[in-house]
């Protein structure tokens, strides 16, 4: 009765023993970020390199980036169950564990963040509601716990818990509402990944990130948005060939991902254009209103002109252009290149939304504010690295997260 | 089981909505919310009633009235006193972080005896008798011994009850070795002297003069009281002229009217060459030249020989010689000297920064020969002398026969002696006479009282090594500082919030004004008032010293010393002398030789001291260093944010430090960018900096403000006593700056030192 | 809904066959039963048990009589909780206050009796609990209420004048605040009973100041 | 529009750099006044405590022309985008950490209610506002000389200058003693302005037609940081140095700061 295995029937895993070996390593990278972790809970935030002058830095760079990288399981699910792109299914488990991945990875690190993680709550308990940090911390929340159900059913299908009736049936009456915590995942993620995007762009002391009139409502949501919509699916896209190419097995059809990197290419394009938009706006009409030239934000040698460009052309025009045509996106190599540049283009876009605002000096004595993370910091960014490849590994070998996989590599 | 399994969970439903319904997760979620906004490390100050008690800060010698406001009689906060003429309700930085020196973690709680090598930092905890009677044992064997002129006392001031009853104490015992330390006001006090036989306080009108004419004197840096110098800055800033003659744009310089840079070492010749133009265009008060001075033009000795008078010797550094020494442009030494002595108050001040080196007699001289020129001498807006304070007579000190062939030796500071006549005190002087004398030394026990000679004198591993070689050093002082750290007693005074003290006419102030410092609290600590210490001793000494002291504390003594103005003071805090009881103009007689004001110093006329011209010519103030070895000059600055005299630093002045002065533990030398371009060196590299006296780790900060070739280090920093709080920051220029003689005055004249930069 | 759903199939699946119906009304009875019994016990130890735990109990040093002392003195509860004048609020008045009446014991009460040989005599303040003290970071003006806007003291402090005891100080094991901010009524709920001390959280600091001036009032204004 | 009460006061300062000596006065009895604690190296600006920053200022000449200002700064009290009390930072705090009183116009700071986001100083553009990057320590007995008007703050939150508000709080308790509606204008005053001993900073209410910074704001030297950026702080400064004028706000090569200023009184 108790011979269930614990790997999903029909396909083949690694031996225990590599395993074991795989999740040594990357466990004690995790520890090193948890020690880390704690160092901050207990001697406090002292132990970044962060200053008065760079009050937010790397980690609410990384906490952007993930949440835009995640974008991927929201707009999977808006296309899959709103859309009806039911090819999209073959991928829609994956996005949704990068997804959650990213989400919780998200809001740990938020806690690690604050100056006083034990009143954390108070963002709930005394919220006000003009600020963008509100809406961001009730709509991640929120999503969260939604990917979280979202999750579930998967976790429900493992053959040993799918055993137990009870779960079976709870797994297969969350699926028939799906569509539901979809729906809702997709308005919710509308919502916070736009008040991300507020987060910097209601800023108008800081000039860099200011932008005014329709520029910043809806413009500066829109563009927060749009950009993980199209970016994500890149990085899902990016994650599914990587765990291709670890687990040496094709695990999702080529029209799948064709289908969802068309998709991308002709949301980075619409996107970007939008952007050049906001940017060639803000430089020639916000900045100058406010005293600043466009090239003042970029005379620093690590904030220079080639930042601007490496965001919006090398890794905006370049891959939305990529994926729009088709024989980009069929050539492999092409097709990676693009996924790479988008990814990096919205981390980039992050960046500079967060660091750089902060680097810009405003007064005219001030001069550039140059910030290196301390160890600590990097450690527990590296944290939720680790974190999400414990979870893939997991998922991957103990659930059927790729429905395409059995009949891709079948067993002899 | 399935009945077990669902009645558990029943159970637990039950128990859920019966806590949902309950107060208990609600108010816990409340007392939760509550607890992380209260930790318990963080301090919850005792609320009370408020009161304020009026007081004089003794922090320094500026004397401004201070209202520490209080909490259920626990001070909390210092502030100027409104009602107080000098500082109106203003407060420097010092005085405003006064209560940091109460409390301190640099405060010595008890009287202490040394255990273990000198400067070790080991210490025991003794009881005051015991510190008393130990004290007053070794005094005594000393004086047994027959040498009571072995005994020193050191002292940051002469002016006071409390100087006077030490160097009454001395007197008593048999010691002429009362030394204070100098300051720039010695030189000026000096200079006042020579010319107009005068002795006093300088009193420098500054309230009602209207042209300043600064040689380097950092009148916005801390010089003649800041917060009284600041406050007439902020009511006169658009209608007195200020002109600062410095190499560096010192934050006087900054709010000057007109900052002009030269040379340094170059001020004496610059004084000439104004008053060259002055005699030349017939710029001066011929009234005040024709009437009442003397030595102007030349003159005859009764033996007939013709003296050179101060006419001539102007005559010889006309503005193009000057311009070339000094490196101001010929219209501009022009132009200043017509605005000078046009103006209709104006005074040349002579004293660079704060004024704690005394500096060279002839650049003092020359400087106030501007003055006599325009005639602004001792009369409202002008330079004059303060008498001392008129204390009510304390009975004769009857001397015993130790006492009285004691007090017949020479001074060990050699102030006073054939060679310095007109010096009272000459500290720079004493490590140097240690260190050369041959057998013992000559002091052969030191008392400290408000003072810190180990940190404030010059050369400070000279002044460590003759310490050394004294064998009994007790310190008085209220905190553990350097020189305290390498005394064997230490004899702690009550801090400046807990005791009584008579504040006398501060130095610079042209009015007299006299102030009574009141403890605003009880004493935190088991400490003594110093003159309660002194008292004590001279009490055990017994015989004809305990006869001089017939007072049972030093707050009798100051009562009685006060006399009537005692209540007055008591209440008030403060005695004001208003400017009518200036002398009417030129209604003054002057006490020299020949009774005006003489520009040729007769008084100078010293045959024991040939090195001595008696008119002030410019020789360059020479300067320690061979210019091949060491091509840059090091000059020490003074900052109103850092206190370079016996008092330290409060924490709260050193968080105001620029990072640009201090970075972690390394001061930064400013250094022009080109000179810095010429050594290859960046904003905030670190470097080496060797002075012929020593060396230090040092980072760069360019500064467009100072001069090529010039390098400037701000006085104050570098301590190596007190507590983590301003130990171990930055360096003392002490360390790398030696003293030089003043050939005439014996005090120290260096205003600098030469120097060489490396790239670490 | 989902109970019919879900249990039926899985109940007829994992015990084929079986029919427990009289066995199932008898369970249901037990199953109400354990409901009952987590649910009744945790209200009661939700409100009654828990606020024993959660407050330490403390006399006061001395027993105090308001009522006595009102009777006493001309000026009410001023006579002895003043304004300072700087506008300030004496709150607990000290020895000196105390002592022109009792230097010596005046009656044979043996806590004035302790009140006069433990503090008067030796100069000591007594270390009164402050039923309403706040945290540190608030600033109550009393001037403000009592001057300014006329209110009683009973108001807030309820009838404690004429109380001939002292109360118990309660104290949250928590927080450290008195048990009179929160109010003594665990839940909160209704007006707290006429002559009885007022909560004082800043909820109801808001509420009131709501009622009174329109609105609730800016952070600075009670709070440092 | 919202004119209905006319004793809204909007406290302000007027900091006259002319008169500025960079003595460093205002920002210890800034220190000693509000409780802020200091560390053992304090020479790491970025990290430091202090509500109250003279900055220093260089018009970048080269020797002997070099001049130099003395800018202090405290937090600017800014009113916002249309003086509604929409400051940078306060719109931002998700727990209401921050707010702006309308009675005074001063921005608020409750330690207790701040978890640490930090967000409000990525907003200030004055770096005004300091995170408490360490529990405060203060040494040997130095916790007696703390105030009880001020509430000390823990490891983790932010603070900043409050205009000495627990002064106004004291002198309004006085004056409700003494039954008075108004303050006289000497009786709430910050503490840095109390302290100058030049007497460059002076404090009032700016809407009080009385009070010397109603006529000083209107001073020909005056003007604000930034205040292109829409801040609408409520210290001013007054200088006679046009490169100091310059200094204080962001202009394109072409611009004259006054005739900036002119447009953007008009334009709104």
């Amino acid at each position: 009765m108790n011979e269930t295995p614990l790997i999903p029937a029909g396909v083949k895993r690694c031996s225990k023993w590599q395993f074991s070996l795989w999740m040594a390593a990357v466990t004690a990278v995790l520890l090193w970020g948890v020690y880390a972790m704690f160092l901050i809970w207990y001697k406090g935030l002292n132990q970044t390199n962060m200053n008065n002058a760079y009050g937010f830095a790397l980690w609410i760079w990384a906490d952007l980036a993930v949440i835009a990288l995640g974008g991927g399981a929201f707009f999977s699910g808006f296309l899959t169950y709103i859309i009806g792109k039911k090819e999209l299914k073959n991928i829609i488990n994956f996005a949704v564990i990068i997804g959650f991945i990213c989400y919780s990875s998200a809001l740990l690190i938020l806690a690690i963040d604050i100056g006083q993680p034990l009143r954390g709550w108070f963002i709930f308990w005394h919220a006000n509601v003009h600020s963008m940090l509100t809406e961001v911390a009730f709509c991640l929340s929120c999503y969260f716990a939604v990917l979280t159900i979202e999750f579930i059913p998967l976790i429900l299908e493992n053959p040993k818990i799918d055993k137990v009736p009870f779960f079976h049936h709870l797994g297969h009456n969350m699926h028939g509402i799906m569509a539901i915590f979809a729906a809702t995942g997709v308005f919710l993620s509308f919502f916070h990944q736009g008040s991300l995007g507020g987060v910097a762009g209601v800023l108008f002391g800081r000039p860099f990130a200011f932008r005014e009139h329709i520029f910043i409502w809806p413009f500066t949501f829109f563009l927060f948005t749009w950009s993980a919509a199209a970016c994500g699916p890149c990085f899902t896209i990016l994650v599914t060939w990587i765990t291709e190419k670890i687990t040496r097995k094709k695990l999702v059809k080529d029209s799948v991902i064709q289908l969802f990197a068309k998709i991308s290419g002709w949301m980075i394009i619409t996107y970007i254009i939008a952007k050049t938009i906001d940017t060639l706006y803000w430089a020639f009409v916000t900045a100058p209103g406010l005293g600043f030239k466009l090239m003042d934000f970029y005379a620093s040698p690590t904030y220079n002109i080639g930042l601007l460009f490496t965001e919006i052309v090398l890794c905006g025009f370049v891959p939305g252009l990529i994926l729009i045509t088709k024989r980009g996106r069929e050539n492999s190599f092409s097709l990676m290149t693009a996924v790479i540049l988008a990814v990096i283009g919205v981390c980039i876009n992050r960046w500079v939304m967060v660091l750089q605002v902060m680097a810009v000096p405003v007064l005219s004595f001030n001069e550039w504010y140059t910030y290196m993370p301390s160890w600590q910091e990097i450690a527990t960014t590296v944290l939720p690295v680790a974190y999400g490849l414990i979870v893939i590994s997991l998922a991957y070998r103990y659930l059927p997260v790729f429905p395409q996989e059995k009949e891709l590599n079948p067993i002899d | 089981m399935k009945v077990a399994r669902r009645s558990f969970l029943s159970l637990s439903l039950g128990v859920a909505a019966g806590v949902t319904l309950s107060p208990l997760p609600w108010k816990l979620m409340d007392d939760i919310s509550i607890w992380t906004q209260n930790w318990p490390w963080t301090p919850v100050p005792e609320d009370g009633e408020i009161s304020y008690a009026q007081s004089i800060c003794t922090l320094c010698p500026g004397g401004c009235g201070i209202n520490v406001r209080k909490i259920n009689n626990r001070p909390v906060k210092i502030e100027g006193l409104k009602e107080h003429p000098l500082n109106k309700g203003g407060l420097c930085p010092l005085g405003m972080s006064g209560l940091q020196y109460l409390y301190g973690p640099s405060r010595i709680q008890s009287p202490l005896k040394r255990v273990g090598k000198r400067g070790s930092g080991n210490w025991k905890k003794i009881t005051w008798k015991e510190a008393l009677a130990d004290v007053s044992e070794k005094l005594y064997d000393l004086r047994v011994s027959g040498r009571p002129q072995a005994l020193a006392c050191i002292a940051s001031t002469d002016r006071g009850t409390v100087p006077k009853l030490i160097a009454r104490f001395l007197t008593a015992y048999g010691s002429p070795n009362f030394i204070r330390a100098s300051t720039a006001f010695d030189s000026l006090e000096q200079a006042i002297y020579l010319t107009q036989g005068q002795q006093g306080t300088p009193g420098i009108d500054i309230e009602n003069a209207d042209f300043i004419l600064s040689f380097g004197t950092g009148i916005l840096d801390g010089w003649g009281g800041a917060s009284r110098m600041c406050n007439l800055y902020g009511k006169h800033n658009s209608t007195k002229k200020i002109i600062q003659i410095e190499p560096r744009l010192s934050d006087t310089a900054v709010c000057a009217t007109e900052w002009i840079g030269i040379n340094p070492g170059t001020e004496a010749a610059l004084a000439l060459g104004l008053a060259h133009v002055i005699i030349k265009e017939s710029l001066y008060n011929k009234d005040f030249v024709e009437y009442v001075s003397f030595g102007f033009d030349d003159w005859t000795d009764e033996d007939g020989t013709v003296h050179e008078g101060f006419a001539k010797l102007a005559g010889s550094y006309p503005p193009d010689k000057v311009s070339q020494i000094t490196g101001i442009s010929k219209t501009k030494i022009v132009s200043l000297a017509r605005k000078f002595a046009r103006a209709s108050k104006p005074i040349a001040l002579a004293g660079r920064g704060q004024g704690s080196v005394p500096g060279s007699i002839d650049e003092c001289l020359a400087i106030h020969s501007l003055n006599a020129l325009v005639g602004n001498i001792n009369r409202t807006g002008g330079v004059s002398v303060i008498p001392g304070p008129d204390y009510a007579k304390w009975p004769e000190v009857k001397m015993d026969v130790a006492a009285s062939k004691g007090m017949q030796q020479p001074r060990i500071d050699g102030a006073g002696g054939k060679q310095f006549p007109n010096t009272q005190f000459l500290l720079n002087r004493l490590p140097e006479i240690i260190n050369s004398a041959k057998g013992e030394s000559p002091v052969q026990a030191l008392l400290v009282a408000d003072a810190n000679p180990l940190y404030t004198l010059p050369d400070t591993a000279a002044t460590k090594k003759a310490f050394n070689r004294i064998p009994f050093i007790v310190s008085f002082s209220s905190y553990m500082d350097e020189t305290s750290a390498m005394a064997d007693y230490i004899l702690p005074n009550h801090s400046y919030l807990e005791r009584y003290q008579d504040v006398p006419t501060p130095a610079g102030l042209a009015r007299p004004l006299i102030g009574l410092a009141k403890p605003v609290i009880n004493p935190v600590y088991d400490t003594k008032h110093v003159g309660d210490s002194f008292i004590q001793i001279a009490k055990s000494l017994g015989g004809f010293i305990e006869n001089a002291f017939p007072w049972d504390n030093y707050e009798a003594f100051l009562k009685e010393s006060l006399d009537d103005q005692w209540d007055e003071l008591n209440n008030k805090g403060f005695i004001e002398n208003k400017y009518d009881d200036l002398p009417a103009p030129l209604a003054y007689s002057f006490n020299t030789v020949s009774s005006k004001f003489e520009f040729y110093p007769t008084l100078r006329n010293n045959p024991k001291n040939k090195d001595v011209d008696v008119l002030p010519a410019f020789t360059p103030v020479p300067i320690e260093g061979d210019f091949q070895k060491f091509p840059l000059v090091l000059i020490p600055y003074d900052s109103i944010r850092l206190a370079g005299n016996y008092i330290a630093n409060s924490p709260f002045m050193t968080k105001t430090i620029d990072d640009t002065v201090l970075k972690q533990q390394t001061v930064l030398v400013e250094i022009n960018p080109i000179t810095a371009k010429k050594l290859g060196l960046c904003e905030k590299d670190k470097a080496v900096l060797i002075t012929p006296k020593g060396k230090a780790d040092v980072k760069i900060h360019l500064y467009e403000g100072i001069m090529p070739g010039v390098l400037a280090l701000p006085r104050g920093l570098g301590h190596t006593a007190y507590s983590k709080y301003l130990a171990d920051k930055g360096v003392n220029v002490n360390d790398l700056i030696g003293p030089i003689k003043d050939p005439s005055s014996g005090h120290d004249m260096a205003w600098g030192i030469r120097a060489r930069l490396t790239k670490a | 809904m989902s109970q019919t759903d879900q249990h039926q199939p899985v109940s007829t699946k994992a015990m084929p066959g079986a029919n427990e119906t009289p066995a199932a009304n008898s369970t249901g009875w037990i199953i109400f039963l354990f409901f009952m019994i987590g649910f009744v016990g945790s209200l009661l130890a939700g409100w009654i048990l828990f606020p024993e735990l959660l407050y330490s109990k403390k006399n006061q040093p001395i027993d105090f009589n308001h009522a006595i002392h009102l009777d006493q003195v001309d000026d009410g509860c001023e006579s002895c909780h003043f304004f300072r004048e700087d506008g300030t609020f004496a709150g607990m008045p000290g020895l000196d206050s105390c002592i022109d009446c009792h230097e010596e014991a005046q009656t044979d009460n043996p806590e004035e009796i302790k009140f006069v040989e433990e503090y008067v005599t030796q100069g000591i303040e007594v270390p009164w609990l402050n039923y309403s003290k706040q945290p540190d970071c608030v600033f109550f003006p009393h001037s403000a209420h009592v001057i300014g806007a006329d209110m009683s003291c009973e108001t807030c402090h309820g009838d404690i004048g004429n109380s001939e005891h002292t109360r118990v100080y309660e104290q949250n094991k928590l927080t450290g605040y008195s048990r009179d901010i929160w109010g003594h009524n665990i839940a909160r709920l209704g007006k707290h009973k006429q002559g009885e001390p007022a909560p004082m959280k800043m909820n109801d600091c808001a509420k009131c100041h709501k009622k009174e001036t329109g609105h609730k009032g800016a952070c600075f204004q009670c709070h440092k | 529009m919202k004119e209905k009460n006319n004793h809204t006061k909007r406290f302000g300062m007027v900091i006259d750099l002319d008169k500025c000596t960079g003595c460093g006065s205002c920002m210890v009895a800034c220190y000693a006044e509000n409780n802020v604690p200091f560390r053992v190296d304090e020479t790491n600006k970025l990290d430091s405590l202090s509500w109250l920053v003279v900055h220093k200022i260089t018009n970048g000449k080269p020797y002997p022309n070099t001049e130099i200002c003395y800018l202090p700064m405290p937090c600017m009290q800014c009113d916002g985008i249309g003086k509604h009390g929409h400051s940078p930072c306060v719109s931002v705090c998700p727990a209401v950490a921050t707010d702006y009183d309308h009675e005074t116009g001063i921005v608020s700071q409750i330690y207790t209610r701040c978890f640490g986001c930090r967000y409000c100083m990525a907003a200030c553009p004055y770096h005004a506002r300091k995170f408490n990057w360490w529990d405060p320590v203060w040494p040997a007995d130095m916790k007696k000389y703390l105030s009880p008007n001020v509430s000390p703050r823990m490891r983790g939150v932010v603070e900043k200058c409050s205009f000495c508000f627990h002064r106004y709080q004291q002198a309004k308790d006085k004056a409700f003693y003494e039954k008075r509606e108004e303050l006289y204008e000497d009786e709430y005053q910050t503490a840095c302005a109390e302290a100058c001993p030049t007497g460059a900073i002076t404090f009032g209410d700016l809407n009080n037609k009385n009070h010397a910074v109603y006529k000083l704001k209107k001073d020909p030297r005056a003007f604000r940081l930034l205040e292109r950026l829409h801040t609408n702080p409520k210290v001013y400064y007054l200088t006679s140095k046009s490169w100091v004028r310059r200094a204080g706000d962001n202009y394109l090569a072409n611009e004259e700061p006054g005739k900036i200023k002119q447009e953007m009184v008009h334009g709104h």
